[in-house]
């Protein structure tokens, strides 16, 4: 069962791979060439790939995420152009084996090493920090966390060179996933990947559960809590609750195949819809699971460049508990159509709605933070505005498709796709990319560039409305997803000006990404950072917030007797915010 | 110029989304049948309904933002205001009440458009209803006529203003029959049942889908619907009845083999209880009866086809 | 998981950051999520159990005499194993290293009787490709026994390191108190075992 | 170090060998109890499985306040949450997976 691949699993005849395997190539032995030239293979040893430090971990995740971004962006240009051409006869570039692979792992690599381990390391970075911690509950597990993702972002990477990956879209729904429908490795590293990092990311739920709830410092309530560490609690909550269950789906399908056993098999008493059932069990929570730290970040970034506390604190918390609780009893709003009756549908239906209740009054409460403030109208307060308006649609939408009998056509259709970007980009994505640029300078000493982050937001801003909204109506079309070819002159409009968009508009980010990335490099070297000179840096946001220690950056291995320090003083200030109200 | 459009732009003005692309046909927001109607009706209504919430709210956060922007020092500035009790009540109640409507909305239609609800009105006014078995196979799609006693490969006829009853299953991978102008969808999954009830209230050819992903020959998985009158139906049915073909258990493995792109085919005759054989093969040979709701035995067919297999 | 949730800093200063109490209370959360596994799987048999595919049935199979006694051995090596941690908290070595041994034994007892159990429910034809039901029976039960297989070979660890000058330091007993939870954890698991998969399927 | 020990887990109950008694006592005789009106066949199916499940539920209770030393102290009242979020969880899924399959079932006339 183990011994599925051969020299033949490289595939040496698809141009596309083997340009970008060489491509890939070049990159790491540039990479692994500096490192050697620079004589840094030592540093790089003890001070990051063995660190237990929460800081570098969590700098290391979102190096990671970064990385991954840009693999399953690329997925994405060449699904778009791929669609912008294979019309009416022509096959577009994209034979349906390789296509097929592309928008599964694209799917794959956003949700579980993209967004999820962005969330892990801006979690990683500031939570500690925001409760007064030295480190996380067990850093050792911490880090195992951390090299459990990332082995298995590389076997999903190393899929692409060798064998395949699955061609069953990004939750392998059998019966198409069994043995009898897809007999390569594809579905076999998918299930490897994912269960791996799974079991990575449900260790990092319980350690920063028991971080939170035993290790903030003296003093600090849970009504004092920051925001983004209560929604980060949520998640740590929500993560405990149900990656145990990805957990036992994924392993019943790797039994299936391995085993011959028969869960989610059409023959044998198997049922598909079990697997429907438990697969979004995980999955409903898992949107939430990456939507609420956003939603932290944005309260955090509101707060301080209104000048003004957030409105609503207590609100906001209980908003985000009761968003929690709901996301557990939704999941069947994924599969409306699979053919249960009404009361179900009816049920499940009506609870998604009710979710939109907290989500809303979350927006009004940003929005009131922002009421009688004086804003400053940086790059990050675009990115929350910008999200603001972007996810107010997307949740629109969301409420549209909540409605089984809307659904009944909605379901499955690019309406659907746009939905779920609509949400995921302009909430998440807004989210880590702001709180990123909020914390750059806690974490390196030194800002990330003003103008340039501000061109990166108009990118994206514009970038997805041209991109997406032709999805939407293109789903109003009747097109349905995952198509690698179609003969609809309408469905071609959308798709030009989809891809155009997107690849015009995508690219200008990755420049501007690149850009602001490689100025950070050279600002890097200029100050010769080490952990010393950050030490001496003190970068400010002028915020009023609910953090108790403000926006210093913080050193690797901050000592036990610092922190014993500024515990005095980030009482001082929670004492003092009472007192002002 | 402009007085030349305006016009056409007046009479797209329900589909708002898509203003700026007044040349496309939006299928699901033009159906072609009542159960598409009401599909298309609940879809207008939460649009009007979360509208006039989400627009206010872009209104506001752009006011906002611009308002108390820092260089305007004009503006209020209350550096340590952070509730009201009169604010936090409507901004739970307005979505609270907006759900409350769309909930009711949500908790009515779930029954009154529950795809196995047969269209009651329809039959009232005279007209019986056409029993169609669909089969979802690799990569195609079986319509079996029960009454008529034919079978057509990746075309499906229908008499306008009747209404369809079709029962659903797969023979291999789990996908969804639908047909975007006539409205509802329902998965297909081998071993189950699902039924669908759909209307074409005006003849036309329709494009109909397998709306979820099947694996390598998914894109070419679709059909035509061919909505026609009484006659033109009798007369299509005569057409396939002529066909050289005929489909039994013994044909029905070289018919149900994997095919991308597979053309119209057409059977003149079709071995009774296919269908049930089909769904019983997953089931041990036994499948429940639609409308009795027994248990019966389908062992002889199903082991013929096995064999075959 | 004592080993991996241990510190590398070590415990220099505990006395604010809680160490002990976290390993115990960190081990107890995982459990929990452990638990929601287990709530996973029950939730697939409760599925399953009527998918026999024309297979034999529960009631055919399962022979609750067997069932019994493997309840029996484990129930046994739950008080076993509490009387083990007493003499621990009394820190006498020699009595726990006894009770310790006598809850190995029993549960490799149980194991023994269960790996039997598996046999011949394949020998018989009734293997875990045979039918969904068997399919979730099999997951459920060895899922458990894999369990009580770790706790067993967590049990000889525990026993080994007795023999070190790390006896009945504060770590030494958090791991002790976490394979504590453990035991008794799978002791729980079982109740639900035998209740809603054997004794509900020959009902 | 020993006394590391002691202070260590104040606070907490380690149980005593009479409360282990009494717990494997009252386990033995739910234990038994379950199998015996399922051998017997006591009851109706109906009742049976009601019975046995409360049977199931009340031994789940003796082993964690006689074995896992569960009280209402307030040193544990993280771990008693924890205890209560999980088989919410539990529950939620074990009995939303069967609502809805089950229903499923029924529609789908299936099986």
């Amino acid at each position: 069962m183990l011994g599925k691949l051969t020299l033949s699993a490289i595939p040496l005849d698809v141009p596309i791979l083997v340009g970008t395997f060489t491509g890939v190539v070049i990159v790491a032995l540039a990479v692994l060439g500096a490192i050697t030239y620079f004589g840094k293979w030592g540093y790089l040893w003890r001070e990051w790939l063995t660190s237990v430090d929460h800081k570098r971990l969590g700098i290391m995740y979102i190096v990671l995420a970064l990385v991954m971004l840009f693999r399953g962006f690329a997925d994405a240009v060449m699904m778009r152009s791929q669609l912008a051409l294979a019309y009416n006869g022509n096959p577009g570039y994209l034979p349906p084996h390789h296509y097929d692979q592309v928008f599964s792992a694209h799917g794959t690599i956003m949700i579980f090493f993209m967004a999820m381990a962005f969330m892990t390391g801006l979690l990683n970075v500031i939570v500690p920090l925001q409760i007064g911690a030295r480190d996380v509950a067990f850093p050792f597990l911490n880090s195992l966390s951390f090299w459990m993702t990332t082995i298995s972002a590389v076997l999903i990477n190393v899929s692409l060179f060798i064998g395949e990956f699955a061609q069953c879209g990004w939750l392998v729904y059998p019966p198409l996933s069994e043995q009898q429908f897809s007999p390569g490795v594809g579905v076999d590293y998918y299930i490897w990947a994912v269960q791996l990092a799974g079991v990575g990311t449900l260790l990092t739920g319980v350690n920063f559960f028991v971080t939170i709830v035993k290790m903030r410092a003296p003093g600090m309530d849970w009504m004092k809590l920051p925001v983004f560490t209560w929604t980060a609690l949520v998640t740590v909550v929500l993560i405990m609750a149900v990656f145990p269950v990805l957990t036992v789906t994924l392993g019943e399908l790797a039994l299936d195949r391995y085993l011959g056993m028969h869960f989610f098999t059409n023959d044998g008493g198997g049922s598909v819809q079990l697997y429907l059932s438990l697969i979004w069990t995980w999955g409903h929570p898992e949107v939430y699971i990456l939507i609420l730290p956003a939603f932290g970040v944005f309260s955090e970034i509101t707060q301080t460049f209104s000048r003004k506390p957030l409105f609503g604190y207590r609100v906001m918390v209980y908003a985000t508990l009761a968003i929690g609780v709901l996301s557990f009893i939704v999941w069947v709003h994924h599969f409306f159509t699979m053919g249960a009756g009404p009361n179900v549908n009816a049920f499940f239906g009506v609870a998604t709605m009710i979710i939109a209740v907290p989500t809303g009054v979350k927006i009004f409460n940003w929005l009131f933070t922002m009421y009688k403030g004086r804003i400053q109208l940086n790059g990050m307060m675009y990115w929350v505005i910008g999200f603001m308006v972007v996810f107010s649609i997307g949740g629109m939408t969301g409420v549209m498709m909540a409605m089984p009998a809307a659904d009944f056509v909605l379901h499955n259709s690019l309406f659907l796709i746009a939905h779920f970007h609509n949400v995921i980009i302009g909430g998440v994505y807004f989210g880590y990319v702001a709180g990123l640029n909020f914390w750059w300078p806690k974490v390196l000493g030194f800002k990330m560039n003003e103008s340039w982050g501000k061109r990166a937001f108009w990118c994206w801003f514009i970038g997805f409305f041209v991109a997406f909204v032709p999805l939407y109506i293109a789903g109003f079309e009747g097109m349905t997803r995952r198509m690698n070819h179609y003969d609809n002159a309408d469905w071609h409009v959308q798709m030009l000006i989809a891809s155009g968009g997107a690849a015009s508009l995508l690219w200008v980010l990755s420049a501007s990404c690149c850009r602001s990335m490689s100025r950070s490099v050279i600002a890097i070297l200029q100050r010769t950072v080490t952990s010393r000179v950050i030490r001496g840096m003190h970068v400010r946001w002028n915020g009023r917030c609910h953090r108790p220690r403000r926006l210093t950056t913080s050193p690797f291995y901050r000592t036990f007797m610092e922190s014993i320090r500024s515990i005095p003083k980030s009482r001082s200030v929670v004492v003092a915010m009472k007192a002002r109200r | 110029m402009i007085n030349r459009f305006l016009p056409k732009l007046r009479r797209l003005l329900p589909l708002t989304p898509a203003l700026f692309l007044s040349g496309c046909t939006l299928d699901l927001l033009d159906p072609r049948g009542p159960v598409g109607i009401q599909n298309r009706n609940i879809i207008l209504i939460e649009l009007a309904v979360m509208l006039s919430i989400v627009i206010p709210v872009i209104i506001m956060t752009l006011y906002f933002a611009w308002k108390y922007r820092e260089t305007n020092t004009s503006a209020e500035y209350l550096p340590n205001w952070d509730h009201s009790t009169k604010i936090e009540f409507f901004v739970w109640g307005i979505p609270a009440v907006v759900i409350i409507i769309l909930g009711t909305i949500a908790l009515w239609t779930s029954y009154t458009l529950d795809p196995y609800r047969p269209l009651h009105s329809a039959e009232a006014a005279g007209r019986k209803p056409l029993n169609v078995e669909v089969v979802a196979l690799d990569w195609k799609w079986l319509f079996i006529y029960p009454d008529q006693g034919i079978a057509t490969v990746n075309q499906l006829a229908v008499p306008v203003n009747t209404p369809i009853n079709f029962r659903i299953t797969s023979d291999a991978v789990m996908t969804s029959f639908f047909i975007p102008r006539l409205g509802s969808q329902v998965y297909a999954m081998a071993g189950m049942q699902t039924q669908l009830h759909l209307l074409a209230s005006a003849p036309g050819d329709y494009l109909g889908e397998a709306a979820h992903y099947t694996g390598r020959g998914f894109s070419d998985m679709k059909f035509r619907t061919l909505a026609m009158s009484d006659d033109d139906f009798n007369q299509w049915v005569d057409k396939v009845k002529g066909a050289s073909d005929s489909l039994d258990s013994a044909d029905y493995p070289q018919v149900a083999a994997p095919q991308e792109a597979a053309p119209v085919k057409y059977f003149a005759h079709v071995q009774p209880n296919l269908f049930d054989s089909i769904v019983a093969k997953y089931n041990n040979g036994m499948v429940i009866d639609k409308s009795t709701g027994q248990v019966m035995h389908m062992q002889s067919a199903m082991s013929d086809m096995q064999m075959k297999e | 998981m004592a080993n991996l949730s241990a510190t590398p800093h070590g415990s220099a200063h505990d006395d604010h950051e809680h160490h002990g109490t976290n390993n115990v209370f960190g081990f107890w959360v995982y459990l929990m999520t452990d638990c929601i596994l287990f709530g996973t799987l029950f939730a697939t048999f409760a599925v399953m159990r009527t998918q026999f595919a024309g297979g034999p049935t529960g009631k055919e199979l399962f022979e609750l005499n067997g069932v019994g006694l493997e309840t029996a051995l484990l129930l046994l090596s739950s008080i076993t194993f509490g009387f083990g941690m007493l003499s621990a908290f009394a820190q006498k070595r020699g009595a726990m290293l006894v009770w310790l041994a006598i809850t190995f034994l029993l549960g490799l007892g149980f194991l023994v009787l269960e790996l039997r159990e598996f046999a011949n429910l394949i020998h018989e034809g009734a293997g875990p490709d045979r039918s969904a039901f068997l399919s979730a029976f099999f997951t459920l039960v060895a899922t458990h026994g894999l369990h009580v297989t770790c706790g067993l070979v967590w049990i000889a660890i525990v026993m080994i390191q007795s023999f070190t000058p790390q006896v009945f330091t504060t770590r030494y007993m958090d791991k002790l108190q976490c394979l504590s939870l453990f035991w008794h954890f799978l002791d729980i698991v079982w109740i639900c075992v035998f209740t809603f998969v054997y004794l509900l399927s020959v009902i | 170090m020993s006394q590391a020990s002691t202070h260590q887990h104040e606070g907490e109950s380690h149980g005593s060998f009479a409360s282990y008694i009494i717990g494997f006592v009252l386990a033995a005789i739910l234990t038994v109890a379950a199998f015996a009106i399922v051998e017997m066949h006591l009851l109706s199916p109906g009742m049976t499985f009601g019975v046995i499940s409360g049977l199931a539920v009340v031994q789940i209770f003796v082993h964690l306040i006689y074995f896992l030393h569960m009280n209402s102290s307030s040193s544990q009242s993280w771990n008693n949450t924890a205890f209560a979020f999980a088989a919410v969880c539990v529950l939620i899924i074990i009995g939303g997976t069967i609502f809805v399959i089950h229903d499923v079932g029924m529609n789908m006339m299936s099986r």
